[in-house]
């Protein structure tokens, strides 16, 4: 059990802005939060891990890591944490990055395999690429067996593989280890594959907080489909236009009837849905 | 040459080991504090700190001495409840050399403190490590060229110091007499000959020393910070 | 100018000045050791009074004096000590720490050296002996830490020499040692300076060198 | 015009791999790159704007940037390039960081405002947000008026509002300033959208290099409507089932029958499909 | 106290200014060259640029001397072409100490430039800035603890140093008899009183004028580097 209730005045873009957020969450939790750029997610997440100092209470099992005077350093918060920008360390190699935390030859070699970056173990962070060192980030926070887990935005930088494999490993991973793990992440799919709650933060305030299928999953209820996307370009075909909508970050072609051409343009926002429609699912054959 | 004599070197060296030494054990706590203050009199420190540079060696050494003879309080102190007299002793060049030479080990290293990455301290602090962990395996390890400069200027200055040493020390032979007097004898004798020779000895050894710290950083540095 | 002639030089200058008002003299202090190396070496000095006669001869050699070098006086050695009243040879052997002048380079050094070999106690009280780079160096020595010093003779005729407070000396017998005989030697020809050289072998100065504490 | 053909010997994770590529770009060509991470993408980027040796040949315009002994210093390549980890000058605030390149006060407050951060004109770059120091690249890239701009990950940091008001700000600026693009992306709704060309990069070799239609919309053409999904749920209620599937980083409920219910189960990566289907499309109304 | 004479301390501190600013200029592309060369010899160079501080300042003195007067090549150069006496001269000052507090400005200087972070430098390379528009505005600035230290070492050391300076100066009142050497003077004249009003004001000046330079810079620095 968790429960966080802490305020600290943030220089926003526009002025000061409040930071002001309670929640609570349970034991093996995992609790996305996202929200714009500046709204106050990763000072939320350093409040959190005690690198900033902010009032009000955190308490974790019965443990207190902050209330008034009290004070729990970072040392001694259960905690593994993934810096957006890595912060790995220059004189160390992989896998001594690892071993610094804990002398677990094992572990460290297990999380390396499992991030495809085992055969960088002697590699120095200088050497590697921004995909490579987050993984090397993603692999030290979990050194530590930590009770709670906080991640950056931890795969921005990766390619959609790479980001889906890793996504799987931190799913096993919170079960496994039975970690509490706060998330910062922009990507509803990932937020919803991979969270029990969610929480959208805007100007330093929640603005949400609920099962991230509530937050996310906007369905109208009198239809049975309904995808949102965006029409990025129109292509006229013969007789037919096609028109090429993304979804999320995947494209799609729909045919569209003439009547709809004209009302819709390139850049415009739009919800593909339907009432009659049983789609046809069937799975992808692997390559 | 029947009577080249190695005791002067030998005392240079462990003088300037013994100072550089303890310049970095108390230099570092109180660099890392300096940099991190944000308490109003930080300049006020730092100032302090630079001043012994400022006094001309010989007047240092001549103020060193009246503090840390046996009349003063200082002085006393330590000959009565240490039995250690801190003038023309090699425990006294010791003290009047780590004094004279403070400022040269605090300098870079508050500088190599400051140009740290926050980051990666924090990083060192969640991976469970207390600060004496972070500083020896970390902040250290990531500021070699600071701690570099900061050991040699340290090691160096006090090999060729003279004025302080000469003052607090009395060139006593075997004891107090350091490379740098003898050399500085020869040449008030118009020895030039023997001032040529200890001269280039001191210069080859130093040279030699020098050098093996730099060959040995540089091939390190290589290894982690070296691209393609 | 040797630094142990600096006391008796104000004097003389003054003593000097009565007769030659528009001469000014500017001094320069150093070891006798440092200025030769100067000398040598181009220094715009005129006069170089030294504390012996060997730096004098060596210039002279090198034909960079002028003149031969001539003594203008002779240094006489004193016990000198805070702690101990009447200090003699006997306190020599009694005390811990004995400071001198380095024997290497500077005569007055050399002389106590002397006069503790004629007096049989140099293998005694050698390992208590410190060593000053000069011999007004002994004085703060002794003072704040040595018991006894053997110093030049004429410091303690310096008007500075109040200031410290009380002190004991006492001359050391010069049966035990060869005065120093200190050299002054022209580098360059120039009246003025031709002027003071003179002045230096005067009643007047011959005077003020007694004065000071140097032998005839 | 622009030509390039490098070459290059990386240290990949598994021992050396080379970097291999020729391709040409028009004039105010718009070109993506994506790959797996590690693969050398940021190194090509590297090599083109000078930063790093390599062998081969670029042509600008006919002026020889590399070529054999020649080599021309990144000062007088015509290029603004947005690093991955930003590389804001620390000694000045955003203003001055974007009037360092050029003096233009003008063109600055257009970026600025553009990018939502006139406001943090003063903020110095360690009092910002990850985003909003990705933002301030953006546009210290842009002051430079380059012919060629080259943006390592430029939008990984952002939020999806964010990031796609940005893609659109890069789409307008790389007409407005008939720019040649190239820009490192693992988004292909990003990459379809702002890109004419696109290169798959494999260790260090061009996998594909086509327009990104081509490249990215797998249609098969007896159907009208596919989309690539993974089951990341499977809700069963009443009678049916409900499958939560992502498409790309959007969530989308299917019901789906018993029978497929049986093949399928959560991770299964899936085509959504169907013949006989014409989506209802309407317009999203603008909150 | 009716002759307290202030010449000393304007020459004391003409010299270290001096002094400082022609090292800078030396010091800033020395140290620039030695942080970027990947030259086998760079250890050979580092440890010989380290070598004057080894010999004990009036050896070194003694050596300047020899080299500089007009009997020797250089000396006789600099006296037939330029007119210039580099012995027993306020220029003759300046040479021996910038040849002697050379170490000190190279050494932090040279460790600046290696703490940079690569990446700002290639943004303003490809901001289309030249090396000296980048050294000035990118790197200097964001090193100005390193550049600081420097400054402050060569300065304080400069107006402390007297060993190099009374061999190759002399004292002449006026031309070279910095402050240093005057109270030098003093002590050996036992006019300890003297001495001490002059230790005293050499102290405070300069405990101001590194005073001052600490809290310009702490002021300065807060600018953009402090949090929240
Ligand atoms: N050191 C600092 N000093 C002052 N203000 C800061 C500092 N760091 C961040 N801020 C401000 O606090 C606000 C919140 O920053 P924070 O880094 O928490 O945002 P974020 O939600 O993580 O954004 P992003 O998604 O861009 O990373 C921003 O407006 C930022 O400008
Ligand atoms: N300084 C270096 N020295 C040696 N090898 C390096 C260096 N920098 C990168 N590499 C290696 O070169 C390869 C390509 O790196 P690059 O940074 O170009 O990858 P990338 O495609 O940009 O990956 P990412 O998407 O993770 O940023 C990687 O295997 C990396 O380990
Ligand atoms: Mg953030
Ligand atoms: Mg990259």
């Amino acid at each position: 059990m968790m429960y966080i209730n802490v305020r600290k005045t943030l220089h926003g873009s526009e002025g000061g802005i409040n930071l002001e957020c309670e929640f609570e969450l349970k034991h093996k939790e995992f609790l996305a939060i996202s929200g714009p750029s500046g709204s106050g997610k990763t000072t939320l997440l350093r409040i959190i891990a005690g690198l900033e100092k902010a009032e009000g209470i955190i308490k974790v099992d019965n443990e207190i890591w902050l209330e008034n005077k009290k004070f729990l350093s970072p040392q001694k918060r259960s905690i593994g944490f993934v810096f957006q920008d890595y912060a790995l360390f220059p004189n160390m190699n992989v896998l001594e990055n690892l071993l610094f935390v804990n002398k677990d030859q094992k572990l460290a070699k297990r999380l390396l395999e499992m991030t495809d970056i085992f055969q960088l173990k002697n590699r120095y962070p200088n050497m590697l690429s921004g995909g490579q060192k987050q993984r090397v980030a993603i692999c030290r926070a979990l050194m530590r067996k930590p009770k709670i887990l906080l991640l950056d935005e931890p795969f921005s930088a990766l390619d959609p593989d790479m980001r889906e494999k890793l996504q799987d490993d931190i799913a096993l991973l919170h079960k496994e280890f039975g970690l509490t793990t706060i998330m910062i992440s922009h990507s509803p799919s990932e937020i919803y594959k991979l969270s029990d709650k969610m929480i959208q933060l805007n100007k330093g305030k929640i603005e949400k907080i609920d099962t991230p299928s509530q937050v996310l999953l906007k369905t109208d209820t009198s239809e049975k489909f309904s995808l949102e996307g965006m029409i990025i370009d129109i292509i006229r075909a013969d007789i037919l236009n096609v028109a090429i909508v993304s979804i999320g970050n995947r494209i799609v072609e729909i045919v569209i009837s003439r009547n709809e051409n004209k009302n819709l343009k390139i850049g415009d926002k739009i919800i593909i849905s339907t009432k009659a429609f049983h789609p046809n699912i069937r799975k992808k054959e692997q390559k | 040459m029947d009577e080249l004599n190695f005791t002067p070197f030998l005392l240079s060296f462990k003088l300037a080991f013994t100072v550089t030494i303890i310049l970095l054990v108390i230099g570092i706590p109180f660099a890392w504090y300096l940099s991190r203050t944000k308490s109003k009199i930080k300049p006020v420190i730092e100032a302090l700190t630079a001043l012994p540079i400022v006094l001309p060696p010989s007047v240092l050494g001549f103020y060193l001495l009246v503090i840390l003879s046996t009349s003063s309080p200082i002085g006393k102190f330590f000959w009565e409840y240490f039995n250690m007299k801190l003038v023309f002793s090699f425990e006294g060049l010791v003290v009047a050399s780590c004094i004279y030479s403070f400022p040269f080990m605090i300098q870079p290293l508050q500088n190599g403190f400051e140009n740290i990455d926050k980051n990666i301290i924090e990083a060192s602090y969640l991976s469970g490590k207390g600060p004496i962990m972070t500083l020896f395996k970390v902040i250290l390890p990531n500021m070699k060229d600071s701690l570099l400069t900061a050991i040699i200027i340290t090691f160096a200055h006090t090999v060729g110091e003279f004025g302080v040493v000469l003052m607090v020390g009395g060139s006593i032979p075997g004891k107090t007499e350091v490379a740098s007097v003898a050399i500085y004898d020869f040449v008030e004798m118009m020895d030039y000959e023997k001032a040529h020779i200890y001269s280039a000895i001191m210069l080859v050894i130093s040279f030699l020393v020098l050098f093996a710290v730099y060959f040995i950083n540089h091939k390190n540095k290589r290894k982690f910070n070296d691209v393609y | 100018t040797s630094t142990n002639v600096s006391y008796a030089l104000d004097e003389l200058i003054k003593e000097f000045k009565k007769d030659n008002p528009n001469i000014n003299i500017k001094t320069t202090l150093a070891s006798s050791g440092k200025l030769t190396a100067q000398i040598m070496h181009g220094a715009p000095y005129d006069i170089f009074m030294s504390a012996n006669m060997k730096y004098p001869d060596l210039l002279y050699k090198r034909g960079i004096a002028i003149t031969k070098p001539k003594v203008y006086a002779k240094g006489a050695i004193s016990f000198f000590s805070v702690k101990y009243e009447n200090p003699d040879f006997d306190t020599l052997e009694k005390v811990r720490q004995i400071a001198i002048a380095n024997p290497k380079f500077a005569p007055y050094g050399k002389a106590a050296i002397e006069a503790f070999k004629n007096r049989g106690i140099y293998d005694r009280i050698k390992n208590k002996l410190i060593y000053s780079e000069t011999v007004t160096g002994v004085i703060p020595y002794t003072i704040h830490s040595a018991d006894v010093g053997i110093v030049a003779k004429s410091s303690l005729f310096s008007p500075n020499i109040k200031k410290i407070g009380k002190f004991y000396s006492k001359d050391v017998n010069p049966k035990y040692y060869t005065p120093i005989k200190q050299g002054v030697v022209l580098l360059k020809h120039n009246e003025d300076a031709k002027k003071f050289y003179d002045f230096l072998f005067t009643k007047k100065a011959k005077k003020i060198f007694k004065k000071y504490g140097y032998i005839e």
